[in-house]
């Protein structure tokens, strides 16, 4: 019977067995072609040596074409401006505008990679495909996506209340853009370094709210409007751990600059995430919640209430509200980054590296654990949502600002190498969290050991008296 | 006296804010006014900008327009639908009063502040770099009794609130 | 609630209920199911199930069609596992007419029961943590063994879906060479599947939040509610016509029943992830003690059998798939009744979803299981 | 006789319920018991309580329309004594048919009966929720009844004229058994008016 050779069932089978991977593929490519790729990585090495050579002779520091910081580069032209005599307000302004323009087009960028890289991703994490039509790799995909977006047509709920139902694919956009201006992409590098960017990024944050709810409440839709009501009281709760969490940050650093964050990062080569594991996570989650992504995406539960607060939005309108989620991703992304992941510094590697690449870095594996989350976790309920912020997080995370603040003040006080009391802190703050999680969850009622209890087996069939009996025993 | 980008600043904003606050008072729609208010919220917010007043603009932002809307959002979504519509009412009376007194008072304040400009060059000499952490040092220095009732009131506010909601709910169920 | 409505409701109510309409065009309800719901905030307070717009008269058409010509129905009627509904339908022919059946046509149905089996839980159980809001992942990874089995049936019998493989007296074709390797490859690489999915959803703590406790049914209101299949077992009651009434050759089987212990949405996913295991058993038992012969006995394209009735069931994935087939002699049935599990576990619906909140709710639903074009036929 | 593996005689479960409801029972047979329409309630009640019966869930429910009277057919199992019991409700007033519904016994009846409502026009008396299932509210006519024939004929409008039932059984053409797909009369000449031009026309 099995004599005959296997062969795939179905072409689609067949397609799959002869598959090769991108290293594969290159193994059978031929020997000149090799010697090309060879080259190509020889001159990139040799032109890196030569990058190293200039940057330790110090020739480029602050000059403007130091690229490492694009700042100097700004500076630089300011600096001509005002010696050509312009009037004060033509530089200002002119390298605000450049600023603005450069995180227009960052996030931009950012939004067409992302989409490419979250429907590829999550294609390779549920053993599909992704776009590869479209394009190498299927890399114009989110261009096709954006014109097809636009070419639909937008329907408009003829019991839509019109006056608010046109705002809020707009302002829903506005702090998705203006959340980036305190972000440092390098030393000198940040279009709006405020001295409470703290605040200023929860305050931003915050704003984010109405655009929901005005969609939800114009589209004059139940799962619309269900959807807002989850979005907002998820948004209000959450933004408390979020602020508690930032509050650690700011305890820790002494300051509510973000430069001066990611520069006491740097001086004591210490992430925050190791000093505070609890906050980095409390962040992390809550900031999921806040922006409406997996496990937290009740604001948009596709299973339930359909696309949520956006649910009567179509073409461009509702692409906006697609590319304002995926742009908070990013967001989130570059404060987790800022805030818990020394932001543009690597250990040192910044002198080398321009420091944007290196936040572009962080930001994209910020933006990966998203993804990968996407890709497998279930959602959460809402009532499961809120009393996890309410009962866990919130409380949890003053206890830590607590323990922040003593351990602050001792950090001021003790004279000593500060690789001392960090080490110390980091250890302490690290077992005190995995404790306090383990027994605050314990004294809220979780029992792992009561929950997963599995089916048994039942050898003989029977009914009502069989059940009773194997319940009984 | 400022530089003119500021007093463009200032009329634009002074303007929006105010244009939108008389809006809030026209529209008919309650979420329409709501929207209006916000509008005005982050012009006032524009305002305490123009006066190097980070924080506070900030907080502005923080608490009005985003978490104070939030909270009229819920108002109105609990209102019922009949009173929904932003119409006249008596309460017009007791809100002209209301408004004038106020009007009042701060044309009283106004016209009795000593106006003196040198203050202003005075304060911006003077080497403050962050408004912060001149709060944080005043409030937990000089106001500290001050903030302390503030924060008392505020816990008192927090629990009456769970109060409210309990009590609420035992009804509820007896019914 | 429309924002230019002038005219205003009770004042005095402090909350209200409003109708939610989910479906026929929704993510969760499985094809065109429709639930009219009233709501109060998130609580669904009562529901209305409307159905039909699937409706093929399939009974009407099936007494116009003769025996055989009434098999592709049964593919129709529950899509997602074609095999159990052909080999109910096939088992009432061949009572009702006294037909035999070949020792080595029973064993293929009973591989190809199975084989459904695996591939409707798969799918089920895959749905279901989709709609506990694992953005598809587990139903891909589910569905990457659905579409092996799919293989299998495509190399048998053509047809990936809509198999039309069982006839009375038979199965209709012997499986190629190549299935039976390609069989024995996907029995060995099974377990180490069903121990992968276990894995990545048994102990996952959201999922564990979201299903623990949810959409209890005890045993008395399953049975009284007459569900069946993992519906009914999750309840804890131990009913599988597999056993209580073995058909084809079941009873040369050894395979144990699950059988839940709350009678909760995750009793019923786990009752269906061990059922899998339980039909691997069957399968690897099946393929070594298949017999060579013939596949089907030959018999008359139009059957008349006697005057009489005859109500045959099977378990299918979804519990008891019966037929009730009345004959008057002729070559077609003079009533044509298919039993559909799908719409008869959903007797229960409204008294699990009231008072549950929206999620629950259609998290129920999806561990209860349906498939449209059962329910409305 | 083709009878379930698990069945119970009909004789016996018809004497029980003769003993214990007298007058309930009309007619039996080997399978099934048939039983008066107005007083099927109390038989089922009398076999999901008592302890030799125990018959706990109704498995399916359906009707048989036998041109003078329905057939409503119930199927009964006891899952701790693994048997089947069949019951069959004789509802002889084909105009208006009745009887009681079966849901205060059993809550699996609540579909099963909307369904055969719905096809077969049975009312059931104290049912819930007695609503058409699949068809909508107004559709003039219950399908399973063997007088339906098409729409055209019970609405008066010459919709879908004459479909002609058991088109295999043409004595005229026996070979329709294998190759029948056409139903439509209609249809049917047409093509082979087509079919006898397109010949002349050769």
């Amino acid at each position: 019977m099995s004599e005959q050779p296997m062969r795939p069932a179905t072409p689609m089978l067949q397609q799959i067995a002869e598959h090769h991977s991108l290293l594969q593929r290159f193994m059978g490519v031929s020997k000149e072609w090799k010697g090309f790729v060879f080259l190509l990585l020889a001159g990139f090495g040799l032109a890196n040596l030569a990058i190293a050579y200039v940057v330790v002779d110090g020739r480029l520091d602050g000059h403007w074409y130091d690229i490492r910081d694009l700042g100097n580069a700004v500076a630089g032209l300011r600096g001509w401006m005002q010696d050509e005599g312009f009037h004060p307000a033509v530089p200002y302004v002119t390298t605000a505008l450049l600023g603005a323009l450069g995180i227009l087009s960052v996030v931009g960028g950012w939004l067409l990679i992302g989409s490419w890289v979250e429907r590829r991703v999550l294609a390779k994490f549920q053993i599909r495909q992704g776009p590869n039509r479209t394009g190498p790799f299927g890399l114009l995909q989110p261009i096709a996506d954006a014109v097809k977006l636009m070419q639909k047509e937008v329907v408009i709920p003829r019991a839509a209340d019109h006056f608010l139902y046109y705002a809020p694919p707009v302002i829903i956009f506005i702090p998705a853009l203006l959340g980036w201006g305190p972000v440092p992409w390098a030393e000198r590098m940040s279009f709006l370094d405020l001295n409470v960017g703290v605040l200023y990024t929860i305050a931003i944050s915050s704003l984010g709210v109405l655009g929901v709810f005005l969609a939800g409440w114009s589209s004059n839709n139940h799962y619309s409007l269900l959807g807002a009501m989850r979005t907002v009281a998820m948004m209000v709760s959450y933004e408390i751990p979020i602020s508690i969490a930032l509050l650690a940050v700011v305890l820790l650093t002494g300051s509510m600059q973000l430069s001066t964050i990611v520069a006491w990062q740097a001086n004591y080569n210490a992430w925050l995430i190791l000093l505070l594991p609890f906050a980095a996570f409390t962040f992390l989650f809550a900031s999921t919640a806040e922006i409406n992504r997996t496990p937290n995406d009740i604001g948009e539960a596709e299973s339930e209430i359909v696309a949520g607060f956006y649910t009567e939005y179509s073409g461009m309108k509702a692409g906006l509200f697609m590319g304002v989620e995926l742009g908070n991703a990013i967001l989130v992304g570059a404060m987790m980054s800022t805030f818990f992941l020394g932001g543009y510094t690597l250990f040192g590697l910044e002198t080398w590296i321009p420091g944007y690449l290196i936040l572009t870095t962080k930001i994209g594996l910020v933006y990966f654990l998203f993804v990968w989350l996407r890709g497998t976790l279930p959602r959460f309920r809402l009532d499961q949502l809120m009393g996890y912020a309410w009962k866990f997080l919130i409380p949890l995370s003053i206890a830590q600002v607590m323990l922040v603040a003593i351990e602050a003040s001792i950090f001021a006080r003790w004279d000593v190498p500060a690789i001392f009391p960090l080490v110390a802190f980091a250890l302490v703050n690290l077992g005190l969290t995995v404790e306090m999680v383990r027994r605050w969850a314990r004294a809220l009622g979780y029992a792992p050991e009561i929950m997963a209890q599995q089916p048994v087996m039942a050898t003989t069939i029977g009914g009502l008296k069989a059940a009773q009996k194997m319940r009984g025993g | 006296m400022e530089s003119p980008g500021i007093i463009l600043a200032f009329f634009a904003l002074s303007g929006l804010t105010a244009t939108s606050a008389l809006l809030v008072l026209v529209a008919r729609n309650l979420m329409h006014a709501l929207v209006f208010l916000v509008v005005s919220f982050l012009g006032m917010a524009g305002l305490f900008l123009t006066l190097s007043a980070d924080f506070i603009a900030v907080a502005q932002i923080l608490i009005y327009a985003g978490s104070i809307s939030v909270l009229m959002v819920f108002a109105v979504m609990l209102t019922p639908l009949a009173s929904r519509n932003n119409g006249s009412t008596l309460y017009v009376i007791p809100a002209l009063l209301a408004a004038g007194g106020l009007s009042n008072i701060i044309g009283f304040i106004a016209i009795d502040t000593d106006w003196d400009e040198r203050k202003g060059e005075v304060l911006a000499q003077s080497d403050f770099t962050t408004t912060v952490a001149g709060i944080g040092d005043l409030l937990l220095g000089k106001y500290i009794l001050a903030f302390e009732v503030a924060s008392v009131l505020l816990l008192f506010a927090l629990l009456g609130a769970i109060v409210l909601v309990q009590e609420r709910r035992r009804a509820g169920e007896e019914a | 609630m429309p924002a230019r409505r002038r005219q205003g409701t009770n004042v005095n109510s402090t909350v209200e209920p409003y109708v939610l309409n989910i479906g026929p065009q929704h993510p969760s309800t499985h094809g065109v199911f429709r639930v009219r719901v009233v709501m109060d905030g998130e609580v669904i307070r009562d529901l209305d199930m409307i159905v039909g717009y699937l409706h093929r008269s399939m009974e009407k058409l099936a007494e116009e069609r003769t025996y055989t010509q009434n098999i592709p129905f049964t593919d129709r009627a529950d899509y997602l596992a074609a095999m159990s509904g052909n080999l109910g339908l096939a088992l009432g022919i061949e009572r009702l007419a006294g037909v035999e059946v070949p020792e080595r046509a029973s064993y293929l149905r009973v591989i190809f029961a199975e084989l459904q089996r695996i591939a409707s839980h798969a799918m089920a159980n895959g749905t279901l943590v989709s709609d506990a809001g694992a953005w598809q992942t587990p139903l891909l990874y589910m569905f990457r063994e659905r579409e092996k089995i799919l293989d299998l049936f495509e190399m048998t019998c053509g047809a990936r879906l809509t198999t039309n493989y069982m006839r009375a007296g038979g199965v209709s074709f012997e499986p190629p060479p190549e299935f039976w390797p390609a069989l024995k490859e996907l029995v060995a690489e099974l377990p180490g599947r069903i121990d992968e999915y276990m894995e990545l959803l048994a102990d996952n703590e959201i999922f564990l939040g979201r299903t623990r406790g949810i959409g209890v049914i005890t045993p008395e209101d399953a049975i009284n509610g007459s569900l069946v299949g993992p519906a009914l077992r999750g309840s804890g009651v131990p009913w599988d016509l597999r056993k209580a009434e073995p058909y084809c050759v079941y009873d040369r089987f050894d395979f144990d029943v699950p059988v839940g212990i709350r009678g909760d949405v995750y009793d019923r996913f786990m009752c269906r992830m061990m059922e899998t295991r339980e039909s691997v058993r069957i399968l690897q038992q099946a393929i070594a003690q298949i017999p060579a012969g013939p596949h089907k006995n030959d018999i008359p394209l139009a059957l008349r059998p006697p005057v009489g009735e005859v109500y045959s069931r099977v378990e299918g994935p979804r519990g008891e798939v019966g037929f009730y087939l009345v004959s008057d002699g002729g070559p077609a049935p003079y009533r044509f009744h298919l039993r559909a599990p799908s719409l008869i576990n959903l007797s229960l619906l409204r008294e699990l979803a009231r008072g549950a909140s929206l999620p629950d709710a259609v998290v129920t639903l999806g561990s209860i299981d349906i498939v449209v074009g059962e329910i409305d036929r | 006789m083709p009878a379930g593996p698990n069945q119970l005689l009909g004789h016996r479960v018809a004497d029980a319920i003769e003993a214990a409801l007298r007058g309930a029972v009309t007619g039996r047979h080997v399978e099934w018991v048939e039983v008066r329409s107005d007083r099927v309630r109390d038989v089922l009640h009398f076999l999901h309580d008592s302890e030799a019966f125990d018959a706990a869930q109704l498995s399916n429910l359906t009707s048989v329309d036998r041109h003078t009277h329905f057939e409503v057919v119930y199927h009964l199992q006891s899952l701790d004594l693994n048997h089947q019991i069949v019951v069959k409700a004789i509802v002889e007033d084909h105009e208006n048919p009745l009887l009681p519904s079966a849901y205060p016994v059993y809550k699996g009846a609540l579909l099963q009966e909307r369904e055969v409502y719905d096809l077969m026009g049975i009312r059931f008396e104290g049912h819930p929720d007695l609503r058409r299932l699949f068809l909508w509210e107004g559709y003039p006519a219950y399908p399973l009844r063997k007088d339906f024939l098409s729409l055209g004929q019970i609405t008066g409008k010459d919709v879908n004229p004459g479909l002609v039932r058991f088109p295999f059984e043409d004595t005229e053409d026996p070979d329709r058994m294998l190759n029948a797909g056409n139903i439509v009369t209609g249809e049917r000449e047409a093509a082979a008016g087509n079919a006898g031009q397109a010949q002349a026309g050769h």
